[in-house]
């Protein structure tokens, strides 16, 4: 039973919601749906949160290595929550939108939370440098191939692109690297992409089917 | 205030970065500190925005009253609303062992749900609205194209097409059908090739910003 | 001395060595540093040599630690701030086309600016938002900003707040609501841009601070495009200039003009050569040219040099990569 | 969030594109009906003087329709615009439309600018009836138009428009219903190799070899996403091998709800297997909901525990190559697996095997190697087919159809168009 029931509404749910796009009453159906979702993810934060606060909370107390660390999270996390959800620091009180601007809540937003996510992002740079140097290499066909366009399309959109091919007269101006790079956007990079997108397209029809069918069923649980 | 907000970016920035060189007690308290203090935040943003925003208000809507006190505009409840809450309830019925499963039942219908929104979703915008963007005159004689126009559409289609025989499952890819589908690979390849192109560029524009702050803003080294 | 002693150790000097330059910039004994030409043709011939050496030692066999690949990245995109290397001041006809259209309007003509890109993209963006507003402002014009990104019109207040401080704007004594307004950002792509082609306030019922669309004194009497003098986007991918050319300019013939990311720019040239865009600034060296234009000491010209750099960084990694692996593996196909 | 910034951007394009088309073949057909205005009208660049009464014509042909195939909340209006409404030195300056409800009073429902020519009224309630008439107004003349017969949008039950997807759906769901029947009762199905897949094994044993974890990315996405469901349902074959070697799996995730699934998937394979003893819910851990501070976690995980083997199945974005790098550092063999092209050729270069769109959904299947889940694999395959012979026939026969004028291949191409066409 424990596990019937779930399967059930996997394949009512499923079904419901595919049939809903041919029924114009019930079109907006999926939108009700997400919202339900949303709903739902927040409830389940309180078990991602409550997981957060007690596995850091317990390596604390073991004092495993690097509990430190842990005890930094936590005061953050309770923190971040106490100022939040209270509206503590915030010019508009409890009625204001937490994000509001001036709040503290928003002002720890933008001092911590954005340089840190601006910096990580931007470690992008280096990996992106090291690969160039690492990885892209022409090991075999399909990589030498990717190199080659990825090589153009680099060229083209920096200036030595025209600086190398430039002279080229105007009569041979598709193998001015930045009209190759264009064209190469426009035509073989759309061609892959279309066979990717249908192959997608297609992938997730059956995989949604088989869910829906109980045919997949591994993330439901055992059977306790 | 300024100077304190300073600091805290410019530690926090050095701290990253002192992860390319190696893990190290600097990035661990930066990476603590970025762990607690944005699950807090996204859990706060989650919670007004979608309990509060969009349940509560939902179920029970603001009136609202017009300078002379009277009822005006007032928004019909939406009482469907209250499914979703009690299927997050059940959600954490989980914290009980005894009647864990139950936060089974809402699992299934986000699973259930998923499934069923894109299973249409995908097929019609990435099935067919490419097989029909796909059907194009080669040439024609009321267009003017150039040779390479005409080329170009030729790569299109056949690129496409090879590309859906890579994805062919249940041929081995031998012989002819091998080869076509080494063409559709390739095809795939230049795809792969072109986005690394085209991404490449525009990440090096976020460490400048990063320099820059460090440089400028919080050290004045540079105008 | 235990790995975390050392650690500590060094975190201190290093944030020593900042505290004294802080207060240095703080108290004024630390001028901003600047290389002079010869000095910066040294530097750059330096870092090509150490390029070479790079090169070589790949060829030999020695890959490079990606902590050295990582140093170099570094001091190449840093070393260029403090550079001053005299680029060439040639304005782009795009770019020229760009200013006659917005010098061309009369005072008090309103311009919309959509903010569609988010921090990663703002070193890119953000100067051309700045010399664009300092421009509008500076001129009369009436701006109207809003955004298609979420975090768009946050970086639209960030490009206001620097504007605002200027001493000829402070002059000129300009009022929020009155001069200029931040409608704020708006969910829903491409069909915000469609229903703003009806009705702004369908889409917009109040601005960034709260105040509701019929009370801002700016747009009173905008009801929708055909309102707008002059519209310009900073775009930074979907959505973004495709979609206002798409549909505001095609559908409901909006003037206006564009300012993208160097990787998005190629694409929108069939745009101008159309004359459906009115002008494009191209990544930083666009935002660095329009600076030029207008006359405002801005960060574009001072990122150009760093973005080239690193630019060609990837592209000689790449190369020296690919040199040294091909004449390795031919290496390798000899000896057996 | 720094979502879907680089990726799709030729689909916006297409809509466009069929939705110029759309808006062409109405225009086309609404003048078809009637003279062209433009042509009719006099010249009217003569200035006209500000005291002199600007007399301009109606609208005509005003129609209100229902909006078919709805829930009954939407009708479209159409009209002729003035004859003094002109793209040079036009009289008319614009139209008002008004709004009758139930013979209440008329309320003014938007204002137009020159050469508009339809509307579409929304959220309208299908128990109204409603009546509209348009104002065409000059600078001090308004001239209104008739009012039409008083409607109501009607409610439809099924929407025939969308046959053709349901015909095409029905096919492709039917052919992949009907081989997961037929390998059900026993029919051989060959699949070919997956690249990536078989070096799924070979993986989880070197970690056990290595005696080091296993780490289990899903991507940054929630459960309301098909490429994380993807991943949690690889997730359910992977860690049943990975129970059956003994190996520790390490997940860190960056969303409650996939913590819950994951928890859930992972229990079960340890029960499959046969040892719902080493089970425990510390195997998958909550992270931050945050992009990039999940990404600093996950690379301290890495850099620290030193994992022998990383498998990368779901959304990613900006951080696949920041993962794949770190991960590539600490010497791990690597399997990624995602179905978004532009992060694809990151995945390409610092793993060691990559998943390309489809096969991450076709993976879980295959590694099942159930006959009944491969039969699903070749469902999909029909639907290439298809996709494949759409294709073909249809470039051959535009091609054809325009170059040399052929009718009859010209009704092939339509018949395919409708056939694909997604409204």
């Amino acid at each position: 039973m424990k596990r019937e029931i779930p399967l059930l509404i996997t394949f009512i749910v499923g079904v419901v919601l595919i049939v809903s796009v041919f029924v114009p009453p019930t079109e907006t159906l999926g939108e009700d749906f997400s919202v339900f979702f949303d709903i739902i993810a927040v409830f389940a934060f309180f078990l991602g949160g409550g997981n957060l606060v007690q596995s850091h909370f317990s390596k604390a107390r073991k004092r495993q290595t690097d509990w430190g660390y842990s005890i930094v999270t936590l005061v953050g996390f309770v923190a971040m929550l106490t100022i939040g959800l209270f509206k503590l620091g915030n010019p508009g009180g409890i009625s204001a939108p937490p994000t509001a601007e001036g709040s503290l809540f928003q002002e720890i937003f933008d001092f911590v939370i954005m340089p840190l996510s601006a910096t990580m992002y931007s470690l992008l740079a280096f990996f992106v440098a090291s690969a160039s140097y690492r990885a892209f290499r022409a090991k075999n066909r399909e990589a030498t191939i990717l190199l080659v366009a990825a090589f153009i399309i680099l060229l083209g959109r920096t200036p030595f692109g025209m600086l190398v091919t430039g002279w080229i007269p105007e009569s041979f101006d598709i193998l001015q690297i930045p009209n190759m790079a264009i064209w190469i956007m426009n035509s073989p990079n759309l061609a892959g992409q279309r066979a990717i997108m249908i192959g997608i397209g297609l992938g997730v029809v059956s995989m949604s089917l088989r869910i829906i069918l109980g045919i997949e069923r591994t993330y439901l649980g055992g059977d306790d | 205030m300024e100077h304190v907000a300073l600091w805290i970016a410019a530690f926090l920035t050095l701290g990253i970065y002192s992860f390319l060189y190696k893990d190290n007690i600097w990035y661990k308290l930066c990476e603590s500190i970025f762990v607690g203090i944005s699950a807090g935040y996204w859990f706060v943003v989650l919670f007004w925005d979608n309990i509060y925003g969009k349940f509560w208000v939902g179920v029970f809507p603001p009136k609202a009253y017009n300078d002379a006190g009277e009822l005006v505009n007032s928004a019909e409840p939406d009482y469907l609303l209250i499914v979703g809450a009690v299927l997050g309830v059940m959600m954490i019925s989980r914290l009980i062992p005894k009647i864990g499963w139950v936060s089974r039942w809402p699992l299934a219908f986000i699973v259930g749900s998923t499934s069923g929104l894109y299973l249409i979703n995908y097929f019609t915008s990435n099935m067919m609205r490419q097989v029909e963007a796909t059907i194009i005159p080669l040439f024609g004689m009321n267009y003017e194209l150039s040779a390479y126009d005409i080329i170009g559409n030729l790569v299109i289609v056949i690129g496409t097409f090879t590309g859906l025989v890579y994805f062919f499952f249940s041929k081995e890819h031998k012989g002819w059908f091998g080869r076509t589908a080494k063409i559709g690979i390739w095809t795939i390849m230049i795809t792969f090739g072109a986005s690394f192109g085209y991404t490449v560029m525009s990440r090096m524009s976020l460490l400048i910003g990063r320099i820059d702050f460090l440089f400028g803003d919080w050290l004045g080294l540079i105008k | 001395m235990s790995t975390r002693a050392k650690e500590i150790l060094v975190i201190g000097i290093v944030l020593l060595f900042s505290i004294i330059i802080y207060l240095g910039k703080v108290f004024g004994w630390v001028e901003v540093i600047r290389f002079s030409p010869l000095v910066s043709m040294i530097l750059i011939g330096i870092l090509f040599l150490a390029l070479l050496y790079i090169l070589v030692l790949t060829l030999k066999g020695h890959l490079i630690e990606r902590r050295a690949v990582f140093l170099f990245v570094a001091i190449s995109v840093a070393l260029p701030f403090f550079m001053t290397i005299s680029q060439s001041a040639r304005i782009s006809p795009e770019v020229q086309q760009l200013y006659d259209n917005v010098s061309e309007l009369p005072k008090g003509s309103k311009v919309l600016v959509s903010f569609d890109f988010d921090p990663p993209s703002a070193p890119e963006l953000q100067p051309m938002a700045e010399s664009f507003l300092h421009y509008c402002l500076l001129n009369d014009l009436k701006v109207i900003i809003m955004g298609l990104w979420p975090q768009g019109p946050q970086q639209a207040n960030l490009a206001m707040d620097r504007v605002l401080k200027k001493e000829d704007i402070i002059a000129k004594k300009l009022r929020d609501g009155k001069d200029y307004v931040n409608l704020g950002f708006q969910a829903g792509n491409e069909f915000v841009i469609k229903g703003m082609g009806a009705d702004f306030s369908s889409m917009f019922k109040s601005d960034y601070s709260g105040n509701s669309y019929h009370d801002i004194e700016i747009v009173k009497n905008v009801k929708n495009f055909s309102d707008i003098d002059f519209a310009f986007n900073l775009s930074a991918g979907y959505p973004g200039t495709q979609e206002w050319v798409q549909i505001a300019v095609d559908r409901y013939g909006l003037s206006m003009g564009a300012g993208n990311t160097a990787v998005q720019a190629p694409m929108m040239y069939t745009y101008v050569n159309a004359g459906q865009l009115k002008g494009l600034l191209g990544g930083i060296k666009g935002a660095a040219e329009f600076e030029n234009i207008v006359d405002y000491i801005g960060k574009g010209t001072k990122y150009m040099l760093s973005q080239s750099f690193a630019h060609m960084i990837v592209i000689a990694f790449i190369i020296i990569g690919n040199v040294a692996y091909f004449k390795n593996e031919r290496g390798k196909k000899k000896k057996h | 969030m720094h979502v879907g910034k680089s990726t799709s951007l030729y689909l916006p394009q297409l809509f466009f594109l069929f939705l110029f088309i759309c808006n062409f073949l109405l225009l086309s057909l609404v003048y078809a009906q009637t003279d062209d205005p433009l042509l009719n009208s006099e010249d009217s660049s003569v200035a006209i003087p500000d005291s002199e009464l600007v007399v301009v014509a109606p609208v005509t042909s005003l129609i209100a329709e229902d909006y078919k195939y709805d829930d009954g909340k939407q009708i479209n209006l159409s009209w002729v615009p003035s004859i003094d409404d002109q793209l040079v030195g036009s009289k008319v300056l614009g139209y008002r439309l008004f709004r009758i409800i139930d013979d209440g009073k008329p309320e003014l429902l938007a204002k137009l600018r020159c050469g508009a020519n339809s509307y579409s009224d929304g959220k309208l309630k299908s128990e109204s009836v409603y009546s509209y008439y348009l104002e065409a107004f000059s600078k001090n003349f308004i001239a209104t138009s008739t009012r039409t017969v008083p409607i109501s949008p009607e409610r439809e039950w099924i929407n025939f428009d969308r046959k053709y997807l349901f015909l095409l759906a029905f096919i492709i769901g039917g052919a992949v219903i009907f081989f997961i029947e037929s390998a059900r009762r026993g029919k051989k199905l060959f699949v070919r190799k997956i690249a990536g897949l078989e070096a799924v094994d070979e993986a989880i044993g070197r970690a056990t070899e290595m005696g080091r974890p296993i780490l289990f990315i899903p991507g940054i996405l929630d459960m309301n996403d098909v490429q994380t469901l993807a991943g949690i349902t690889i997730l359910g074959r992977v860690s049943q091998q990975i129970a059956n070697y003994d190996t520790k799996i390490r997940m860190p995730v960056s969303r409650s709800l996939v913590m819950t699934a994951a928890r859930e998937t992972i229990k079960a394979a340890y029960q499959t297997a046969g040892r719902p003893d080493q089970y425990s819910d510390d195997m998958v851990n909550y992270v931050t909901d945050e992009q990039f501070g999940y990404v600093a976690a996950v690379d301290g995980i890495m850099v620290r525990e030193k994992p022998a083997t990383v498998f990368l199945m779901g959304a990613f974005f900006a951080e696949s190559l920041i993962l794949a790098e770190t991960g590539n550092s600490v010497g791990a063999i690597q399997i990624a697996g995602t179905a978004r092209p532009a992060q694809l050729p990151f995945f390409i270069a610092a793993c060691d095997f990559t998943l390309i769109g489809e096969e991450l959904f076709a993976a879980s299947a295959y590694l099942s190697g159930e006959p009944k889940q491969l039969g699903s694999l070749k469902g999909q395959d029909v639907g290439k087919g298809i996709a494949m012979a759409a294709i073909l026939i249809g470039v051959l026969a535009e091609t054809i159809g325009t170059a040399w004028n052929v009718e009859f291949m010209n009704d092939v191409v339509r018949w395919l168009t409708i056939l694909f066409t997604t409204q």
